[in-house]
């Protein structure tokens, strides 16, 4: 157990500062032992699938402990985080070579997958925001890469951002250790097992509200990575700041990071039960619906490429969320089919317009006319992805909507149940507004001036083909990925 | 108010009084207040003097053999201001010597002035 | 009746008349008798002191061969036997603190004179302390006045000190003229003049109610008349001119012993001759508190701005006093226990602080003000190791003697507990802090390097730092063993009704 | 290019700029222009103080002028308000105290009765009220004549002309020399000079016959001795200075009052004494009526005369030429 | 033991005072530093030696002042988590202050005061009643003067008297508060549970809530409490061995130390739970977190920022000792612990910065992070602490602060733990702005004129990197100081 755990968090953070070696700074040898690594912690996560149960490495003082526990949801998104690094990580190999001072952006890139990897393997409440605070800060350099005035600012934003919502998650942790007890996570929720008088008793209200208080401030707190509504601000300035692959990564697996913190808190210690039909199942949803309508809406409007895939990433990770509070199988699987439809998706969409800008040079989505001819195969993985994301049946994203809306629809929370099938289908309609307009000017419209755009070189290709096939796959087969998350019906 | 009538010796007294404190006060000029300063003290002796004054009596001196108390009027009172008229000279006295020293000085009575040249004299 | 019991009357006599023997001798001659009779006195207190305290009560001493009532007597407590000795050895000190100055201020023909009214004074003093007759009282208050104004205008020779001395004159002429037509008035209606027998009367006309107006209007004149000579706080505005002028020796007498003289007489009227529930009735304690109170803010903020040394010390001699008008004030016993112990510390320490302005000015060329004496702390150590000591204390350091009167201050305004506590708080923190605002700049500038050079005009004579020497070590004393000293006070309070 | 101040600005922008979501530029700093220009906005304050100092000192000098108008009036309605208040005040205690003359006083108690009946029996004297201040409350005296004494050398202090200790007269400010005295009057005016030679003796001998007989008939020390200083000064101004030196110079005054006081004190001392510690004092009061009787009553008449003679000389003395 | 304690508070005072008689010129600077070092190590050990040895009440009388009031030092739990923290950092400032106070000039003088002032925290610590403590408390005033003012330069007297006047005003308040307790208490000796004889206070109760109100004024002007805050920031003009030492750790600790004394052993935690007097206590302990935060982030000068932030991070001690419960104290204790350390080490990057490069506004440290990568490497983990990120010290002690908060049950509790949130974010503003800022200039910037700056000699360098190891140690292994000082707020050591 403690093996892997060295090999899933310490090795990469490792290998990463060990990049920092001036016998890495000649740039083949130095893609080369990256590639490995991502390989190896891809083996790695693969190896813990066998692994089960928890442990705790460190007792900080007597109620703070670092505790790793390997489950289904923590095997879940490290797969997917394993997976999007490793393509992403390829990608960067040719992207970067018109980057400057490349070896300090593999360490960060590096130490990231670690405390990511940490987030997922996080056993109780501490654990969990330990990581997320120092993923937060790992992945700040990332977006600052190319040191402009506005990337300094937007890092700056990022970081405040990602700290005020872990400290309101600290919020959480402190309400919840007084009044809730040991923070280790239990399948199924520590309230719900032990304290399920709680709901009823009235002398109770008290330490009811404030735990509700401390959920809601958790909900919030973690749900800022996510790009929920309150604190969704930074996503839109730190994305087209960073450098393509650093804001693949970023949209594409680190929102999950949110996602799975938010998911830890409400399953695992909440329980769904305590939670359900309550005032902070009521104003999560309507913050999610409005994040959703309002990330869909701005993306409509964005000229700029990757501002508009950032605004868009808002919206879909919203979506997830939106099954996250659902509070019942049925959308909980929605939750998660989505999140990686949604990681594979945005991962294709961010490479494809690294490209754009890399060969095509340009950053407007409206100067992309005719580029389609002269990059044919970037521009097909861009269309099918976006038909992913838009939910078109054959692919990945139908079936997730699929089971969010059924989900809703079966839980009915008052309005709440007709309401949310209605936003999601306004805004797929949307994104098919913003997205299909990428592919149609890519190929019908004219080019007018003349421009040396020519196709990306392999291996930038080849991380986006695997990705689209994944996506057909997954969208023909989903029996395979519903296995990997059966885990859910013992939650909710 | 009768009894004002009555003790018209202490009214007077205690008018004086009040004229004499408020010139030593009121005036700006040296010798006024010291002529204020002798009023007060007289008044306050006239006061002391008429206390001891008993009707029908006679000065406290035995005169061929008669002790008894109705004889005579009350002695301690005149004692006092016998008391009290020395302190009042000697204190005049160094007043006067004050004002004399004052005048050669700054050439002037009024105490206002003398205090505005005193400032200006130093710095 | 033991020895010892005399000696009080004897140190009346001795400095009586050895005022007049200092004014047929030389200068040096009056200088040393002067020596003589105030160590003498000094001693014969502290026996007396000793004394009282074995038997454990005052006893009353007849002067001649009539009882009380007839002829005159004096009362010796504990309480008048420390005042005493206190008087005598702070004037003995203080003589010996600015010795040379006196020589230098006064003419050569004339220096003899200055030590006449130093003993009469301490004759005087005494006699305020001992008497256990008004009108006798009355009679050592003038004495005591002529003596002081003397003393402030021995430095004729600058028109300052003339102008000062004719004020004070004026402004304590009134003071005993209100203090005289009290007596009268109180004679009339009770018919005595000793202190026991006017109480006994006093207690009967309240009682019965007669005569009531007479008597508050004489409360209001004792207070008043007594007030103003010893500088409260609206009749202060002679006092800065008076003491700020003098000579070294002369300030420290009258700021340190001649305005409690006359508080002390205050207190004894209050206490033994009216009785403090009359007085309490009669609301005069009120109306002394708010004097205090304003004093020691007023008086503060007055040192602030001054630009001289030494009137920045006799404007916190105004704030000082208003302490212990304040403890007055209170009326309780605990009060004025506070008061008289702040009369003792503050005796210690002011004379200590003109001493050392005096060290200072003799190291910058005779002048007081802050821009001359800059550096003079370092020029001269002992007087600049004193001025900080005296400083502390009446900041209110532990350690320092200020201190001690400040938490019986403090105790005896919680115990009251009424709207006079929170007032009296908020003004002890208030001017604890107001004091530290004059008395640090002050230090700050005399222990700065100066920019030029001062020449070093006088040698400190030895006499100068044998007294700083005994003062910053009373001051310890008071302030680290103070215990034995309150005992007493307290004690003698107690005896005092 | 934003200095520091701009910059402060700036930081509180962020906030708003945060909640619409875009943040166009941030601080930009080559290297050190920031530095100078932060302390060239320290010295620009130092002058603005130096200004606002300026004018309040004028402001105060204005104030201090009308300041001193207002000052006078106001004093002098405070002061006719304090000796009205004062006078209704006295009056109202007055209107309140015993009658004048009722014999039922308080104030003819036991004490003034002891004085009239035994006065004669204890002091020997026939005027009570010298018996009383000399005896019964003569400690009283013994101060009263200290005050007299006290004022004499306050007086000497201020007016007598300083001589340096080589004898030389020291030139003091404002002091005239010796001659000055007699620039307005006639010297030797025979009329008065005759009058004096006739009523000299006279005044003399009455004063010390007023002593003498101060415990006998009214009078006493005090008044006899303000007699015989009349006289002296009568003859100093018949005959000037140079006359009266030969035989009153300042030695004789201080001598004679050392030489009283002194006595005066001594004599006190023992009967103080002697009637604290009950001891018997044996002074013979001799029979009433006789010069020689009522004990220390006459000596002490003698001494408190001389003293008040002299003062009352030197007062003369030292208010006419401040020297002898 | 209690001569023990005597000699460790007479020895540093005696050695300071005879450090300048020693004239050490200008030229044997180094045998003038290592004098004063070893005279710190030994107090140092001679300390450390009390707090391992201690027994309670074996108490040490000096003098009898009056019948209450008396001089007497006894070393009790509080006392000794006092201690250590002294122990620990004064050897360490005054290595730093060796190579700091070259450029100052006049180092006899610093160093004499220094460890004078060393001698008087110790018996500021040790001091078993109200009196010896106000007594210590105001020679901490006056030896600290000179520190604050060694420039001698017009803004360093104005800072010296504004920091004077603040102090004599806050021990005048404390004074009249005392007092109260001198009535009312039975004594005036530290005993934990408080001294108040409830039968004497009777009705007025009211009244004595009055006096401790003014205690903690007094006290709070030492533990820059809002309304009394303003001397901190301008003590910045101060050497930074002094703004370190004292402003960071001896001198406000010693305000805060001493509310907790006031709070828990006179006038006693049952007393004042509960009443108008703790709300008061808590509104300004919250009101002050933020505005100290705020100040920080908005404040350009590097010294002032932290200042403000050691304004805020007082009033989370405070915040903690305002619960009058165990638990509150217990992680007031260990804030003010972990605080110290962290706190002192920024300041001393801080120093080393304007030590170095003469540059104090943040602007101007660009690009510096790779120039002189220790400080700034140990300046990140001092802010990574400082914001409350977890494996490093500064999130225990945030944690303690914040379960005891939300445990005390009280609204203003809630509202501690918000204000908590909110300052815990804006330190990390104004931190990793200075971080970002050092290790990533922005695009356009030369580095030419940056290459004459490199790292400091070792005195300075060693202090940095003990202090930070120490961070990350108690980050890691904080359960047995978190046990012990619980066990202390209990006072069942």
């Amino acid at each position: 157990m403690l093996g892997l755990i060295t090999g899933l968090i310490v090795f990469p953070m490792i290998t990463g500062v060990l990049c920092l070696l001036p016998v890495f700074q000649d740039d083949r040898r130095r893609n080369l032992f990256t590639a490995s690594v991502l390989g190896l912690n891809f083996i790695f996560v693969l190896l813990c699938f066998a692994q089960e149960g928890s442990f705790d490495l460190l007792h900080l003082s007597d109620h703070l402990s670092l505790r790793f526990m390997f489950d289904g949801a923590g095997r879940f998104f490290l797969l997917l985080a394993g997976l999007m690094f490793l393509m992403v990580g390829i990608y960067s190999f040719e992207y970067m070579t018109h980057e400057h001072n490349r070896p300090r952006f593999y360490v960060f890139y590096l130490l990231t997958l670690g405390a990511l990897n940490g987030v997922c393997l996080a056993g109780n409440y501490m654990t969990l925001y330990c990581f997320f605070e120092l993923m937060s800060l790992l992945s700040m350099p990332l977006v600052l890469h190319s040191q402009t005035e506005e990337s300094i600012s937007a890092a700056k934003k990022y970081l405040l951002y990602s700290v005020f919502g872990a400290s309101l998650g600290l919020g959480g942790f402190f309400l919840f250790t007084v009044y809730g007890g040991s923070t280790n996570f239990v399948t199924g929720g520590v309230i719900a097992n032990e304290l399920h008088q709680l709901q009823l008793s009235s002398e109770l209200l008290f330490q009811r509200n404030m735990l509700l208080i401390g959920a809601f401030l958790a909900i919030v707190g973690f749900g800022a990575k996510a790009g929920m509504m309150p604190l969704h601000a930074w996503l839109p300035t730190a994305h087209p700041v960073a450098p393509a692959c650093a804001s693949a990564v970023l949209s594409g697996v680190i929102t999950k990071a949110g996602v799975l913190a938010i998911m830890r808190v409400v399953y695992f210690l909440y329980g769904s039960s305590f939670l359900c039909s309550t005032w902070v199942q009521y104003a999560w949803l309507m913050l999610i619906l409005i994040t959703v309508l309002v990330g869909s809406t701005l993306a409509y409007k964005e000229k700029i490429l990757k501002k508009r895939l950032a605004y868009s990433s808002v919206s879909q990770v919203s979506y997830i969320l939106f099954g996250l509070a659902g509070l019942n199988t049925w959308s909980l699987t929605g939750a998660l089919l989505h999140a990686a439809a949604h990681s594979m998706i945005k991962d294709v969409l961010f490479m494809g317009a690294g490209s754009i800008i890399m060969h095509g040079h340009t950053e407007r989505a409206d100067k992309i006319d005719g580029l389609g001819l002269k990059m044919p195969v970037t521009f097909a993985c861009i269309t099918v992805a976006s038909l992913g994301l838009i939910g078109i049946p054959p692919l990945f994203g139908y079936i997730s909507k699929w089971y969010l809306c059924t989900g809703s629809l079966i839980a009915h929370h008052n309005f709440f149940g007709w309401l949310g099938p209605v936003v999601l289908l306004i805004s797929a309609l949307l994104t098919a507004g913003y997205l299909f307009t990428l592919t149609i000017n890519g190929y019908l419209k004219k080019e007018e001036t003349e421009s040396d755009a020519h196709e990306a070189g392999f291996l930038m290709l080849a991380p986006m083909l695997i990705l689209c096939t994944l996506i057909l796959i997954c969208g023909l087969f989903p029996n395979l990925v519903t296995q990997l998350i059966e885990f859910v019906n013992t939650l909710a | 108010m009768i009894q004002l009538f009555i003790n018209y010796y202490e009214t007077v007294a205690v008018i004086i009084f009040s004229i004499g404190f408020t010139t030593m006060l009121l005036n700006r000029n040296l010798i006024k207040k010291i002529i204020g300063f002798n009023f007060m003290d007289c008044a306050i002796y006239l006061f002391l003097a008429c206390k001891g004054y008993v009707e029908g009596r006679k000065a406290p001196i035995i005169i061929d053999g008669v002790q008894s108390m109705e004889a005579y009027i009350n002695p301690v009172p005149s004692g006092l201001v016998l008391t009290g008229i020395v302190v009042s000279v000697s204190v005049t006295a160094f007043l006067l010597a004050l004002t004399i020293r004052l005048y050669y000085r700054y050439h002037t009575l009024d105490i206002e002035e003398i205090i505005v040249l005193s400032k200006k004299e130093e710095d | 009746m033991n020895l010892v019991q005399n000696f009080p009357f004897l140190s009346i006599i001795l400095t009586l008349s050895g005022g007049v023997v200092c004014s047929v001798l030389k200068g040096s001659n009056a200088r040393k008798y002067c020596y003589f009779v105030l160590t003498s006195v000094l001693v014969g207190s502290l026996l007396t002191m000793a004394y009282v305290l074995s038997t454990g009560e005052s006893y009353v001493y007849m002067m001649g061969h009539f009882p009380a009532p007839w002829g005159n007597e004096i009362r010796v407590g504990v309480l008048e036997t420390i005042m005493a000795s206190l008087f005598s050895g702070i004037m003995l000190l203080s003589l010996m603190g600015g010795m040379h100055h006196i020589f230098e201020d006064t003419e050569d023909t004339k220096s003899n004179l200055y030590f006449t009214l130093v003993s009469l004074l301490s004759a005087s003093l005494l006699a305020l302390v001992y008497t256990n007759d008004l009108f006798t009282g009355y009679v050592f208050v003038e004495i005591n006045t002529i003596a002081s104004c003397a003393l402030v205008m021995i430095r004729y020779r600058s028109g300052k000190a003339l102008v000062a001395t004719v004020r004070y004159l004026f402004m304590s002429l009134l003071g005993s003229g209100l203090f005289l037509i009290g007596i009268t008035i109180l004679y009339d209606i009770t018919g005595h003049l000793l202190m026991e027998n006017i109480a006994q009367s006093v207690s009967v006309l309240f009682q019965t109610g007669t005569y009531a107006f007479p008597l508050s209007v004489v409360v209001v004149l004792f207070s008043m008349g007594l007030a103003i000579k010893s500088a409260c706080f609206p009749f202060h505005t002679w006092l800065p001119g008076a003491h700020g002028n003098a000579t070294v020796s002369s300030s420290s007498i009258l700021s340190g012993l001649v305005l409690k003289g006359y508080i002390f007489l205050l207190i004894k009227i209050f206490y033994r001759v009216i009785g403090m529930n009359i007085i309490f009735h009669e609301r005069a304690t009120n109306v002394l508190f708010i004097f205090g109170v304003f004093a020691m803010i007023i008086g503060s903020i007055k040192a602030i701005q001054e630009k001289d040394l030494k009137r920045m010390l006799a404007y916190s001699s105004v704030a000082q006093i208003g302490y212990i008008f304040l403890g007055i004030g209170l009326g309780t016993e605990a009060g004025i226990a506070a008061a008289c112990l702040h009369i003792i510390v503050h005796a210690i320490t002011k004379p200590m602080l003109f001493t050392a302005c005096g060290g200072f000015m003799d190291v910058s060329g005779g002048s007081k003000k802050f821009s001359d004496i800059q550096g003079a702390g370092l020029r001269d150590k002992l007087s600049g190791i004193a001025f900080i000591v005296g400083a502390m204390s009446m900041i209110g350091i532990p350690f320092f003697a200020g201190f001690i009167s400040k938490v019986y201050l403090t105790t005896a305004a919680i115990e009251y507990s009424s709207i006079k506590t929170v007032v009296a708080l908020a003004a002890l923190a208030i001017s604890t802090l107001l004091n530290a605002c004059y008395y640090i700049p002050a230090m700050l500038v005399l222990f700065t390097h100066p920019k030029t050079e001062k020449v070093h005009t006088h040698p400190r004579s030895k006499e100068m730092s044998l007294s700083l020497y005994i003062f910053i070590g009373l001051n310890f004393l008071m302030g680290c063993f103070s215990q034995p000293i309150v005992n007493a006070v307290i004690q003698g309070i107690a005896m005092f009704r | 290019m934003k200095i520091r101040e701009d910059y402060e600005q700036v930081g509180w922008r962020k906030l708003i700029h945060w909640v619409n979501a875009d943040l166009q530029e941030d601080y930009i700093s080559k290297d050190h222009v920031i530095h100078d220009q932060l302390h060239l906005k320290e010295n620009a304050a130092q002058e603005k103080n130096k200004r606002i100092d300026e004018l309040k000192s004028s402001l105060q000098a204005l104030a201090k002028t009308h300041g001193k108008q207002w000052y006078e009036k106001s004093y002098r309605i405070f002061s006719i308000f304090v000796a009205v208040a004062m006078i209704i005040v006295l009056l109202g205690v007055v209107s309140q105290l015993p009658s004048f003359g009722d014999p039922s006083n308080p104030a003819n108690n036991e004490v003034s009765e002891r004085y009239i009946e035994s006065g004669l029996q204890e002091t020997g004297a026939v005027n009570i009220v010298a018996g009383m201040i000399l005896d019964y409350r003569a400690f009283d005296t013994l101060g009263e004549s200290h005050v007299l004494f006290i004022a004499a050398v306050s007086v000497l202090i201020l007016l007598r002309m300083d001589y340096g200790s080589d004898g030389k007269l020291r030139k003091t400010k404002g002091i005239r020399d010796e001659g000055y005295d007699r620039m307005y009057e006639p010297r030797n005016d025979l009329i008065l000079q005759t009058v004096t030679r006739l009523l000299f003796p006279m005044i003399v001998l009455f004063g010390i016959y007023v002593i003498l007989n101060g415990h006998i008939s009214a009078g006493g020390g005090f008044s006899g001795g303000a007699i015989v200083g009349a006289a002296l000064i009568l003859y100093n101004n018949a005959f000037g200075f140079n006359k009266t030196k030969r035989f009153f110079t300042y030695n004789t005054f201080k001598w004679v009052s050392f030489a009283s006081l002194i006595t005066y004190a001594l004599l006190k001392t023992y009967s103080f004494y002697t009637g604290a510690n009950h001891l018997h004092s044996g002074i013979p009061l001799g029979e009433p009526g006789a010069i020689l009787s009522s004990g220390l009553i006459l000596p002490l008449n003698i001494c408190v005369g001389c003293v008040v003679a002299c003062t009352m000389y030197t007062f003369f003395t030292m208010f006419r030429k401040g020297g002898m | 033991m209690n001569y023990l304690m005597m000699i460790a508070i007479a020895f540093p005072i005696i050695w300071g005072a005879c450090l300048p008689l020693l004239h050490y010129k200008e030229a044997d600077r180094s045998s003038r530093n290592k004098y004063a070092l070893t005279g710190t190590l030994i107090t140092s050990a001679l300390v450390l030696l009390n707090v391992f040895t201690f027994k309670s009440n074996a108490g040490f009388q000096l003098i009898q002042l009056t019948d209450k009031m008396s001089i007497v030092f006894d070393v009790d739990a509080l006392s000794c988590v006092f201690l250590c923290l002294i122990a620990i950092l004064w050897p360490l400032a005054v290595l730093y202050a060796w190579e700091y106070m070259h450029h100052e000039g006049k180092e006899n003088k610093f160093f004499s005061f220094y460890l004078m002032t060393y001698g008087i925290v110790i018996g500021l610590a040790c001091s078993a009643n109200l009196i010896t403590f106000y007594l210590l408390y105001e020679c901490l005033t006056f030896a600290t003067i000179p520190l604050v003012m060694h420039a001698m330069n017009r803004r360093a007297i104005k800072a010296g008297r504004k920091y004077f006047m603040y102090s004599i005003a806050g021990a005048a308040t404390a004074f009249v508060g005392i007092m109260f307790l001198v009535n009312y208490g039975t004594s005036l000796d530290f005993i934990y549970g408080g001294t108040l004889d409830l039968v004497k206070i009777g009705s007025q109760q009211n009244l004595i809530l009055f006096g401790y109100i003014l205690t903690f004024f007094g006290f709070g002007v030492k533990a820059a409490v809002f309304p009394f805050h303003g001397w901190l920031p301008s003590a910045g003009v101060a050497p930074t061995p002094v703004t370190a030492l004292l402003h960071a750790v001896a001198v406000v600790k010693a305000g805060v130390f001493a509310i907790m004394r006031v709070t828990y052993y006179s006038f006693g935690a049952a007393f004042l739970s509960g009443t108008w007097a703790q709300s008061i206590v808590l509104s300004f302990a919250c009101f002050t977190i933020v505005f100290g935060s705020v100040c920080a982030w908005k404040q350009q000068h590097l010294k002032k920022r932290f200042a403000y932030s050691t304004i805020s991070n007082l009033s989370y001690i405070l915040l903690g000792v305002g619960m009058m419960n165990a638990q509150g104290l217990c992680a007031g204790l260990a804030h003010m612990l972990i605080h110290g350390i962290m706190k002192i080490c920024l300041f001393f990057c801080v120093g080393v910065v304007m030590e170095k490069t003469h540059r104090e506004y943040v602007p101007e440290i660009e690009g510096m992070g790779r120039v002189m990568p220790i400080t700034f490497g140990c300046f990140t983990i001092g802010s990574l602490s400082l914001s409350g990120i977890p494996l490093f010290a500064g999130f225990i002690s945030k944690a303690a602060l914040g379960t005891a908060a939300v445990s005390s049950g009280l609204p203003l509790g809630l509202a501690g733990l918000c204000a908590l949130l909110i300052s815990a974010v804006l330190t990390a503003a104004y931190t990793f702005e200075i971080v970002i800022k050092a290790f990533f200039p922005s695009k356009g910037f030369n580095t030419r004129h940056l290459r004459e700056f490199k790292d400091p000699s070792w005195q300075m360098k060693t202090p940095l990197i003990v202090l930070s190891v120490l961070m990350i140690l108690i980050g890691l292994h904080g359960t047995e100081l978190m046990n012990l000082l619980s066990k202390i707020a209990m006072n069942l050591m």
